[in-house]
């Protein structure tokens, strides 16, 4: 059961894999890079799940779910927001040159 | 570990010939060089000299290697004088020469734990040979040597020729003292008969006398590859001798450039034997020893060589050297004759005349008559020389050598005047080993522009290319 | 169709990865430390709240000074735009509604940061909170308005001053002999379990984050929403030295 | 307590200087150079405690298997040490420049230097992730710093391919997280062994690809030559010297920790990476007319090398590895510094027209030539040296064709260096007369001072020990894992 989980997470990250590779607009493919740091996170949250579980707060009826993976996940969303922050603000700046976020068309640096 | 320490009598001929080719290029650069330019010689002929000396006196191998490439150093900022680009090709091949010793080097020291120079195990002595073997010119590897000596400037060749080769030598011969080596015996005879029928095509003087190295080198590299206590002594005797006579050879042809303006032998007018005298006779007197005439310094280690070579039965070997000779002979009438003496007496206009006005001119002059004394020393002195290795030299100066020398000289004149014609045209890229060499330049170049292809700066290819390697490294990874 | 492969490639290895692998029916390693130790040893109520900040508070600092970096960055990147007009805001009612929400808002993200040890929350949500209320302001009243309220100034020290009182309180535990970020071993009281005073440093440094994450995030949005305003808006007038070559 | 101090002061020193610029400069001119020199100090004496015996600093005083761990060992203590000079130099070069008027790059820069000295010591995966990040959000934006349009879109590029890279670490760190619900590297490396291979595999891969995409080794390193040629002077020493070497320490530890014994063919992998960098860089290198751009492409082929010494995966390989990335500090700092200014004072990077550099500004290229000598690997200076170790390393081994990438990689190399400098000493005219300022020569000329020291150093006192002992005590995982989860 929990396999089916890790697979779409899996997936969520190939999407985000393609969407970074196949797509010309900038701000699409920072978009892909969200999808991949979400399929990364959905798989640390998965790996956090007990069948039945509560939420990690004390008084607690029942086994709780790992809480160690929720921490990471909170962390590393900050982390990959910040990144998204930083991209797009690079985009604007990077427009502001060539007028236009086709990545084919921004290639001024090469060889 | 002790890097150092004052050689024992081989690194002693090879410090011995370094030290009197120097101070004999250092007399010549006088003459040779203006202003800035001069001053900038001596320091790297000094430099050179220093660094060959550590090099022989090293006690290791990286030692070695390390001071070798110092040498390399020098000669190629003197060569970069002249042609930039000759002198890159000439230090790129030393570099990867070195490189491949260094391979050697590290499986030595890994091998045996100690670097120590001598003879090292079977595995890695390949390696070591193939440095060594750039470094010496074998024939394959030989590619750098024409076109340094004929870009570089005179004294730069005559040092190039004169001891940077010899430090090959040098190290071959610490590699294997006293063993037989077969292998050795094969490269030097291919090496004596492929310089040879090179140096015939040319009509490039420089470069006729640089395919003439790498034909005495095989010389040497035969006779350190008997393995005998003779052979040695004839190899060391020849090296010593080659640097001699064939820094002189080269600075007379130096002359000759500077005084006509041009390195090809049928430009020359050939009236400098009665225009430049005196560098005339220096040259007849290297001519001579590098073509074993007796009492010239060529002859006795040339008869040493054969000796040795007779002695352990080496047939091949010794009728290939015999050949090589004669050939060197006819080669040498070549030079002589079209730089030299083809011309008339009366020539047109004169064009040049040795004059002694100033300091300078006569020591241009004293570099060479210090190597020609040289020269004759180590043929009429070969008694003294020789006994520095221990043998007596009556055996040397036998009739049968006498003869056979003086046969070899006159059937080599004769068969230069006879097919004079046929010579003097000279060929033109005889052999394909450069068209080969900028073949792989050409492979090398067009790799580097698929790769430029490769930075197109789109970065969805860069990605792309990223996450093929991924998978890439996922499907070996899972092998 | 190429790329589609390779992600499909990539995808099947990476399944081949998980699906290798057997779960174990129960929390191991030192997540059932934490589930069984954390009241008593940190006396906080939150668990995720205790990991971040005190069996990991270097991680936290370390998510802390991303942020700050990014505000830096941003700020940096913008920092020689000159922008001359704001947007001019919404409509009156839509300025009544917000100015009546806005005092709501701050306290929800108060109880956020402040709760943080006890119930899900912590300084990052609550200072996203605060980040909104300015971002509601910025949109509704227009960007001038927002800028003469709180000065970047202030959000800069408050930034700064949330980063170093972050970092105090971890010294106080270095100074306490029990290493850097140390809660109760360093004396902070325990309190009781599921009290608002309680958790030692925990509230502190929700604190402390609440004030970077709050200043940090709404100083991203304010430099990027004027900046954005002239380069997509109608007035193109501004011209930027470095442009040039 | 000084391994948490060697983060946290820069840190701190990050956080105060906006305070100090908005409540009076006066305070940030005197505190900086304070804060620079400070935070060089603690990164040395954070190297100095990690050499002998592991030193360990525990963060709340929890033990490893709880908490996160600092661990400062052979290695971790050479990179620190390089780290030290590579930003002490860069921040000194930049003081002497700009002054403090640009205080957000000071900020950056100290943010920089924190996450870095966080990622060399840190014990735990995911805080690893997360000091990278910081040290690469840093890096994009020291890279666009200058704020050119090439800087901007180098910035772009870099952060994009950088992302990815820091996700597939990520993706690695989940998967270890999975299989064994625990992220100290200790507890993983012990556990290792006992995983399913094809677990082992996907994360041997995201790591590899992850930490060469952040390296700059061949395939992954298209974000390399724009980055680190666009950024300003300052930053490309920086970027060039240490930045890169900070991913190298993280392939190394991960590399040698989780797949020593685990995996072996993942040394495999990093040598054909070596392989491939190294002639990639040297052949686009070779063809390059604006002189950092040169330089960048000649670092990818110099993590190349690098790369070779940790793919050979024995003691004798780290410690070439290490050694050869102190020594490409030294020599490529100095030489982007010696360049960079050079192509600012003549206001052009083409190396065409620098011709007779060398009779207007003798001190710099003097000592260019010097530092390119190094880099091609002229005898007695500190690139021969450990590129000799590198070639021990790779025969002992019996991986001959490394030897000889290595052997013809360097040859490449001799050829294009040549280039330059054979412009630089063709007599031109067409420069202003002034040489550059004193603190400039001096830091060029403590560069390659160093080099030549390097250099001789190895044949008087054993330092190559030194570094051997590094290598094999960087192997030795077992104590690793004891001294770490034992105490």
């Amino acid at each position: 059961m929990i396999k089916i989980s890790y697979a779409t997470a899996i997936f969520v990250f190939c999407i985000g894999l393609y969407t970074i590779l196949s797509k010309r607009n900038l701000f699409k493919t920072v978009i892909g890079l969200t999808i991949m740091e979400s399929g990364a996170l959905m798989l640390i949250v998965t790996a956090g799940y007990v069948h039945g579980g509560v939420p990690p707060l004390i008084p607690m009826e029942g086994q709780a779910v790992n809480p160690l993976p929720h921490a990471f996940t909170l962390t590393a969303i900050v982390i990959g927001a910040s990144d998204v922050a930083l991209a797009l603000a690079l985009v604007i700046k990077v427009h502001r040159r060539y007028k236009t976020v086709d990545l084919d068309k921004i290639r001024g640096l090469k060889e | 570990m002790r890097a150092m320490a004052f050689g024992d009598p081989v690194s002693m001929v090879f410090v011995a010939s370094a030290t009197v080719l120097s101070l004999a290029v250092l007399l010549y650069n006088e003459w040779y060089f203006e202003g800035k330019e001069r001053k900038t010689f001596r320091f790297l002929t000094v430099g050179c000299w220093i660094a060959s000396l550590g090099a022989l006196f090293a006690q290791d191998w990286l030692v070695f290697v390390i001071f070798v490439e110092l040498v390399s150093l020098t000669l190629w900022r003197m060569i970069a004088f002249a042609d930039p680009k000759a002198a890159l090709i000439y230090l790129l091949a030393q570099l990867g020469a070195a490189g491949i010793m260094l391979i050697g080097v590290a499986g030595v020291s890994l091998e045996t734990g100690s670097l120590a120079m001598g003879p090292v195990p079977p595995e890695w002595r390949w390696f070591l040979l193939f440095g060594l073997g750039i470094k010496t010119a074998f024939p394959g590897l030989h590619f750098w040597l024409p076109k340094a000596h004929g870009a570089a400037p005179t004294p730069a060749s005559a040092l190039l020729s004169g001891f940077a080769v010899k430090l090959g030598v040098y190290g071959i011969a610490r590699l294997g003292t006293f063993a037989s080596a077969p292998e050795l015996l094969i490269i030097g005879s291919a090496m004596a008969l492929f310089g040879v029928s090179m140096a015939l095509m040319q009509h490039d003087a420089k470069r006729l006398l640089a395919y003439h190295t790498v034909s005495q080198l095989g010389y040497v590299v035969s006779a350190l590859g008997v393995g005998t206590l003779l052979g040695v002594a004839g190899a060391l005797y020849h090296s010593l001798a080659h640097a001699l006579f064939k820094g002189l050879l080269f600075l007379s042809v130096g002359r000759l450039e500077k005084a006509y303006g041009t390195k090809d032998l049928r430009r020359f007018g050939g009236r400098a034997a009665w225009e430049m005298p005196y560098t005339f006779i220096v040259f007849i007197v290297g001519a001579l020893a590098i073509s074993g005439f007796p009492g010239m310094s060529g002859f006795v280690s040339k008869v040493l060589i054969k000796e040795a070579l007779m002695e352990k039965g080496m047939y091949p070997a010794y009728w290939a050297l015999q050949v090589a000779s004669i050939g060197t002979v006819i080669s040498f009438c070549k030079l002589g004759y079209y730089g030299f003496l083809s011309g008339s007496k009366e020539g047109e206009g004169r064009m040049a005349r040795e004059g002694f006005v100033c300091f300078r001119d006569f020591s241009g002059l004293l570099g060479m008559v210090f190597l020609a004394a040289g020269t004759i020393f180590l043929g009429l002195g070969a008694g003294a020389a020789t006994s520095f290795f221990g043998f007596s030299a009556s055996g040397f100066f036998a009739r049968s050598d006498v003869f056979s020398s003086l046969f070899i000289v006159f059937l080599g004149a004769g068969i230069f005047y006879l097919a004079k014609g046929f010579l003097a045209s000279g060929f033109k890229g005889a052999l394909t080993l450069e068209a080969l060499l900028s073949e792989a330049l050409q492979i090398l170049a067009s790799v580097r522009s698929a790769l430029v292809k490769m930075h197109s700066g789109s970065l969805r290819f860069y990605l792309a290319l990223a996450v093929f390697a991924a998978l890439a490294i996922l499907c070996y990874l899972a092998r | 169709m190429g790329l589609l492969l390779l992600c499909l490639g990539i995808g099947w290895w990476l399944w081949k990865g998980v699906a290798a692998m057997e779960d174990p029916e129960f929390i191991i390693g030192p997540a059932a430390y934490y589930i069984i130790n954390t009241a008593e040893e940190t006396g906080a109520a939150n668990i995720v709240a205790a990991i971040l900040f005190d069996y990991r508070g270097i991680d936290t600092l370390g998510e802390a000074s991303v942020i700050y970096t990014t505000v830096c960055g941003v700020a940096m990147l913008f920092s020689k735009s000159k922008y001359k007009r704001s947007s001019a805001g919404l409509s009156f009612i839509a300025r009544r509604g917000v100015s009546f929400l806005v005092p709501f808002l701050l306290l929800y993200g108060s109880t956020i940061i402040l709760m943080g040890h006890m119930t899900p929350g912590g300084g990052f949500q609550g200072g996203a909170v605060f980040a909104t209320v300015t971002i509601l302001l910025c949109i509704v009243f227009g960007s001038s308005f927002e800028m003469s309220r709180i000065k970047p100034k202030t959000k800069e020290t408050i930034e700064s001053l949330g980063g170093l009182f972050f970092v105090f309180l971890g010294g106080v535990g270095l100074l306490a002999g029990a290493g850097f970020l140390a809660n109760t071993a360093a004396g902070f009281p325990r309190g009781q379990v599921g009290n608002f005073l309680s958790a030692g440093a925990i509230p502190l440094l929700n604190i402390a984050v609440g004030m970077k994450v709050g200043a940090g995030l709404s100083t991203i949005f304010y430099s990027m929403v004027r900046v954005l305003e002239l380069e997509f808006g109608e007035q193109m007038s501004e011209v930027e030295g470095n442009d040039k070559n | 307590m000084i391994l948490t101090l060697a983060v946290i002061f820069p840190l701190s020193s990050a956080f105060v200087i906006p305070l100090l610029h908005l409540y009076g400069s006066r305070g940030l001119r005197l505190f900086l150079p304070i804060m620079g020199l400070g935070a060089f100090v603690l990164t040395l004496a954070a190297a100095a405690s990690g050499f002998g015996d592991y030193a360990l600093a525990f963060f709340g005083g929890w033990p490893a298997r709880l908490g996160v761990v600092f661990v400062a060992d052979g290695l971790s203590s050479v990179f620190l040490a390089l780290a030290a000079f590579g930003c002490g130099a860069s921040f000194l070069y930049f003081y002497e420049q700009m002054g403090t008027g640009p205080w957000r790059f000071y900020v950056i820069f100290f943010l920089l230097q924190a996450s870095m000295n966080g990622v060399l010591l840190t014990g735990d995966l995911f805080n690893m992730f997360v000091f990278y990040e910081i040290f690469s959000l840093a890096a994009y934006l020291l890279v666009s710093y200058s704020l050119t349009w090439q800087a901007v879109e180098a910035g772009l590029k870099y952060l994009v391919m950088g992302t990815v890279g820091a996700f597939f670490i990520l993706l690695g760190a989940a998967y270890a997280f999975i299989a064994t619900k625990t992220l100290n590297m200790a507890a993983l490396a012990a556990s290792f062994p006992q995983m399913p291979k094809a677990t082992l595999i996907v994360i041997a891969a995201c790591m590899v690809v992850g930490f060469s995409l952040k390296a700059g080794a061949f395939p992954f390193h298209f974000w390399l030559p724009d980055a680190h040629s666009s950024a300003i002077t300052a930053v490309s020493a920086l970027l060039s010297g240490v930045v890169v070497k900070v991913s190298i320490y993280s392939l190394i530890r991960v590399s040698l920790l989780f797949f020593g014994d685990a995996l072996p063919s993942v040394f495999d992998v990093i040598t054909v990476l070596g392989v491939l960098s190294l002639l990639g860089g040297h052949l686009m290198a070779s063809r390059q007319q604006d002189i950092k751009r040169l330089l960048a492409y000649s670092t990818v082929a110099q993590i190349g090398y690098i790369m070779i010494g940790v793919g050979m995966g024995t003691a004798t390989g780290i410690a070439a590895a290490v050694f050869h990335s102190f020594n490409h500090m030294l020599m490529k700092s100095g030489l982007f510094i010696t360049a960079g200014r050079l192509a600012e004072e003549i206001k052009t990077r083409n190396i065409q027209d620098m011709k007779g550099l060398y009779y207007h500004r003798r001190g710099m290229v003097l000592a260019f030539t010097v530092l390119a000598a190094a880099i091609v690997g002229v005898p007695p200076l500190n690139g021969f040296m450990s590129k000799w170790y590198l070639v021990v390393a790779s025969v002992e081994k019996r991986s001959f064709l490394a030897a000889l990438a290595l052997v013809f990689g360097t040859v490449i190399s001799a050829s294009y260096y040549i280039r330059v400098l054979s412009v630089f000493y063709t007599p031109g005219e067409g420069f202003s007369e002034h040489e550059s300022r004193r603190p400039v020569l001096a830091i060029a000329a403590l560069f390659s001072a160093c080099c030549v020291v390097l250099g001789l150093l190895p044949f008087f006192t054993p330092i190559w020990e030194l570094f051997v002992e590094v290598g094999s005590k960087a192997l030795n995982t077992k104590d690793y894992i004891a001294a770490v989860l034992l105490k």
